[in-house]
């Protein structure tokens, strides 16, 4: 069989991913998510005494803490089978995929398992984020010592 | 998509509401007429500014002002081109201008309290601190 | 405020919209796509538009991922400012980024007291 | 490329004289269920872990399927079986506490067929009486090793199937009248279509069934069967696989009269997306229901086509695509 014609067959028939449905859930999912923490926020700033700047800190804490609480409770798997991208991208996101390979490696023991699998997902974000925020100092701190821009 | 129109249209109309003179409230200590007619001016001049308020006392002067919702983008630059036109206005103050809600909810409350002098200098102190932090 | 809610709403969302089309049409790992949107913050702060972007939205800008990028480069930059070239090495993590450490130790906790349940149900 | 086209015939048909099913607590779901032996409440079977809870259902069903076939633990003169997890430790595992002499089989999700051929090939030597066959999988070991931590909140699309846990285990002995017996076989041949989303596998796997089921047609040229059933596929692959045989004009009857497990498995549950997969899927399909059927005298001869795509994490990661493989068998019954 011609992989080339075949791929054409798969592409008629295998049922497409619902983009412009999947785009709304995942705008519906992550917005709540945002919602609650510009919430979490005001919190912060009302009871506590965090600046608009300072309360995103603890704002993002909390956000994980919620998500270990839902992936402990097996309730955030279903969020992110409905919101997709919506429940990925916040910060929760990243918490759930921290947490959910710390509780599944806790079979082979904490040093071995929790311990080295833990940013199995979520590491290349510390990674990427880290190498790129490093490229782009760099970058910015040799123009602005050769005078083309300014801090 | 129906979600999209009717955001937009709120959108719109909470942009529209922006015509209103912005909201001052002003704390002179000495309760010098004269600088706090100077200072509403400043605030009024200005359409982007929703909110505002400022304490005079002992030659210092503290803002905090809220922009308009759509201006949000520029707030530092709001803020920045303030600053500067309120320290042209009062050269003789140290002068002290922020935008963030947590230091208009708390100038706000100190001028509700109408506090004493020592009161007041130990607040703000505490108050200028806050928004110097960075993390 | 409630504007503010709506704000947050409205760009967080958007954000996440961004990420399920990298998800759907460019048939991205979810790894793949995290990884390309921290990337995104990490460079919009470079040329500062990061900051006035957090001005406006709020949550909307520091709940998703690409506020990590932001705040990583942020902390790179000002340490930068002051040290020079030293600063670039060092000021990384100075402002960063209390989702890390709140996903390691909530990680570990979670590894406590939950086990996973398994099936949906 | 010049097709190998043998498939074995069996004379002495050996006959599959008991078998035993055992599945997860999410498989009552499944439209099957009455036909299954057992069903566990514990998704780990009270183990502490997926892996230990995976062995201990391979065992308890092993023990069931020599247990219903009147016989002993001794009386068994081989083991062939399988699953999906790294060096397929669950069925080791389980092969050490049963004590018989064992053969570790892969052909990943075709392992249920691929056990039954070689044994009736042993059988066939008449140096063996009795061989202990099948396959199974466990949910949660499988998801984590080929995908992402169980609680890990990622979106399946449409075509996603879902790994079934469960056990299905036959004993195949020598030719006894009024029990299903196997006919003739065809091994597979890996195909490979190019496919890369490892969350397609009924795409990736629908050409290897098309091809084993083309070569078995061909030299059985005559036969008709009760039905043709496929052992994973799922919504998607078997609506390619159906594709393809009406346009390459083969058999055409074959479209009505074909079946496949994993679309069947969960019925139509939207919330299993494409349907079913895991060797744990065609086993206890194939040994449960379907035997249960043959042994009514529902059916008098059928092909059963267990595939497999065989992938590992690490191979998706370093780029390669999917290949899959499909074998075939043919079950009488007089």
């Amino acid at each position: 069989m011609d992989p080339n014609s075949y791929q054409q067959t798969v592409d008629e028939i295998a049922p497409k991913r619902p983009v412009l449905k999947n785009c709304l859930k995942a705008f519906v999912t992550g917005g709540i998510i945002c919602s609650v923490g510009q919430l979490i926020s005001y919190v912060y700033m009302y009871f506590f005494s965090f600046t608009e700047r300072t309360a995103s800190n603890p704002t993002v804490a909390t956000m994980v803490f919620i998500s270990m609480l839902l992936t402990g409770f097996g309730i955030y798997k279903k969020i992110g089978q409905f919101g997709g991208a919506g429940s990925a991208v916040p910060v929760t996101g990243f918490g759930n995929a921290v947490i959910s390979a710390a509780i599944e490696h806790k079979s082979e023991g904490f040093i071995l398992g929790v311990g080295v699998n833990m940013f199995k997902l979520a590491g290349p974000v510390i990674v990427y984020g880290t190498f790129s925020a490093f490229v782009v100092t760099l970058i910015k701190t040799i123009l602005v010592k050769m005078g083309v821009i300014s801090w | 998509m129906k979600k999209f129109g009717l955001l937009s249209c709120m959108l719109l109309l909470l942009a529209g509401c922006s015509d209103e003179k912005p909201q001052v409230s002003i704390y002179h200590v000495d309760d010098d007429q004269e600088e706090v007619e100077m200072l509403k001016e400043v605030f009024h001049d200005n359409m982007k500014i929703s909110e505002a308020s400022g304490v005079f006392f002992d030659h210092q002067l503290v803002v905090s002002l809220q922009v308009e919702p759509l201006s949000k983008f520029s707030k530092e630059k709001i803020a920045n081109s303030i600053e500067k036109e309120v320290k042209s206005l009062f050269p003789d103050h140290e002068v002290f201008v922020s935008s963030d809600l947590k230091i208009t909810w708390e100038l706000k409350k100190i001028i509700e309290k109408q506090p004493t002098e020592d009161a007041l200098k130990k607040d703000l102190d505490e108050l200028r601190a806050l928004a110097k932090e960075n993390t | 405020m409630i504007f503010s809610v709506i704000t947050a709403f409205i760009v967080g969302g958007l954000i996440c919209v961004v990420g399920q089309l990298l998800f759907d049409v460019a048939k991205l790992t979810p790894a793949h796509t995290l990884s390309l949107l921290v990337v995104i913050g990490s460079v919009l702060d470079g040329f500062g538009l990061y900051e006035p972007f957090i001005d406006f939205a709020g949550a909307g800008a520091t709940i998703p991922i690409t506020s990590f990028g932001n705040s990583l480069t942020h902390g790179a930059m000002q340490e930068a400012e002051k040290h020079g070239f030293i600063g670039v090495l060092t000021g990384m993590f100075e402002v960063t980024s209390s989702g890390i450490s709140a996903a390691i130790i909530f990680g570990v906790v979670a590894a406590l007291i939950f086990r996973s349940k398994g099936k949906v149900s | 490329m010049v097709k190998n086209s043998r498939t074995y015939q069996f004379p002495s048909k050996p006959s599959i004289v008991s078998t035993a099913v055992a599945v997860g607590p999410l498989e009552k779901e499944s439209p099957f269920h009455p036909h299954f032996d057992h069903v566990y409440e514990d998704e780990r079977l009270g183990q502490e872990t997926n892996e230990k809870g995976h062995s201990q259902l391979i065992e308890d069903t092993c023990n069931l399927a020599i247990m219903k076939g009147g016989f002993q633990l001794p009386d068994i003169d081989l083991f062939l079986g399988g699953d999906l997890v790294n060096q397929m430790t669950p069925t080791n595992f389980a092969a050490r506490q049963l004590a018989t002499p064992y053969m570790g089989m892969f052909s990943a999700c075709a392992t249920s067929i691929s056990s039954l051929i070689t044994a009736s090939f042993f059988l066939e030597t008449k140096q063996m009486d009795r061989i202990l066959f099948g396959a199974a999988s466990q949910h949660n070991a499988v998801e984590r090793q080929f995908r992402y931590p169980i609680e890990y909140g990622t979106q399946k699309p449409p075509t996603g199937q879902w790994t079934v846990t469960g056990a299905g285990y036959g004993v195949l002995s020598h030719n006894q009248v009024g029990k299903p017996f196997v006919q003739s076989a065809t091994i597979g041949q890996v195909v490979d279509c190019e496919c890369t989303d490892p969350l397609d596998m009924g795409s990736a796997m629908a050409p290897a069934a098309f091809d084993t089921i083309q070569r078995h047609l061909a030299q059985n040229k005559g036969t008709s069967y009760d039905f043709v059933m496929t052992g994973d596929l799922g919504k998607t692959g078997s609506a390619i696989l159906q594709e393809l045989i009406k346009t390459s004009g083969v058999s055409s009857y074959l479209v009505d009269q074909y079946r496949d497990a994993g679309a069947e498995f969960y019925g139509n549950n939207d919330k299993f997306l494409s349907g079913a997969s895991g060797a744990g899927c065609s086993a206890t399909v194939y040994l449960g229901p379907i035997y249960a059927e043959l042994l009514a005298k529902q059916y008098k001869k059928i092909l059963l086509v267990a595939t497999g795509a065989l992938l590992s994490p690490l191979s998706f990661q370093q780029g390669e695509s999917i290949p899959c493989i499909a074998h075939a068998v043919e079950l009488s019954m007089e």
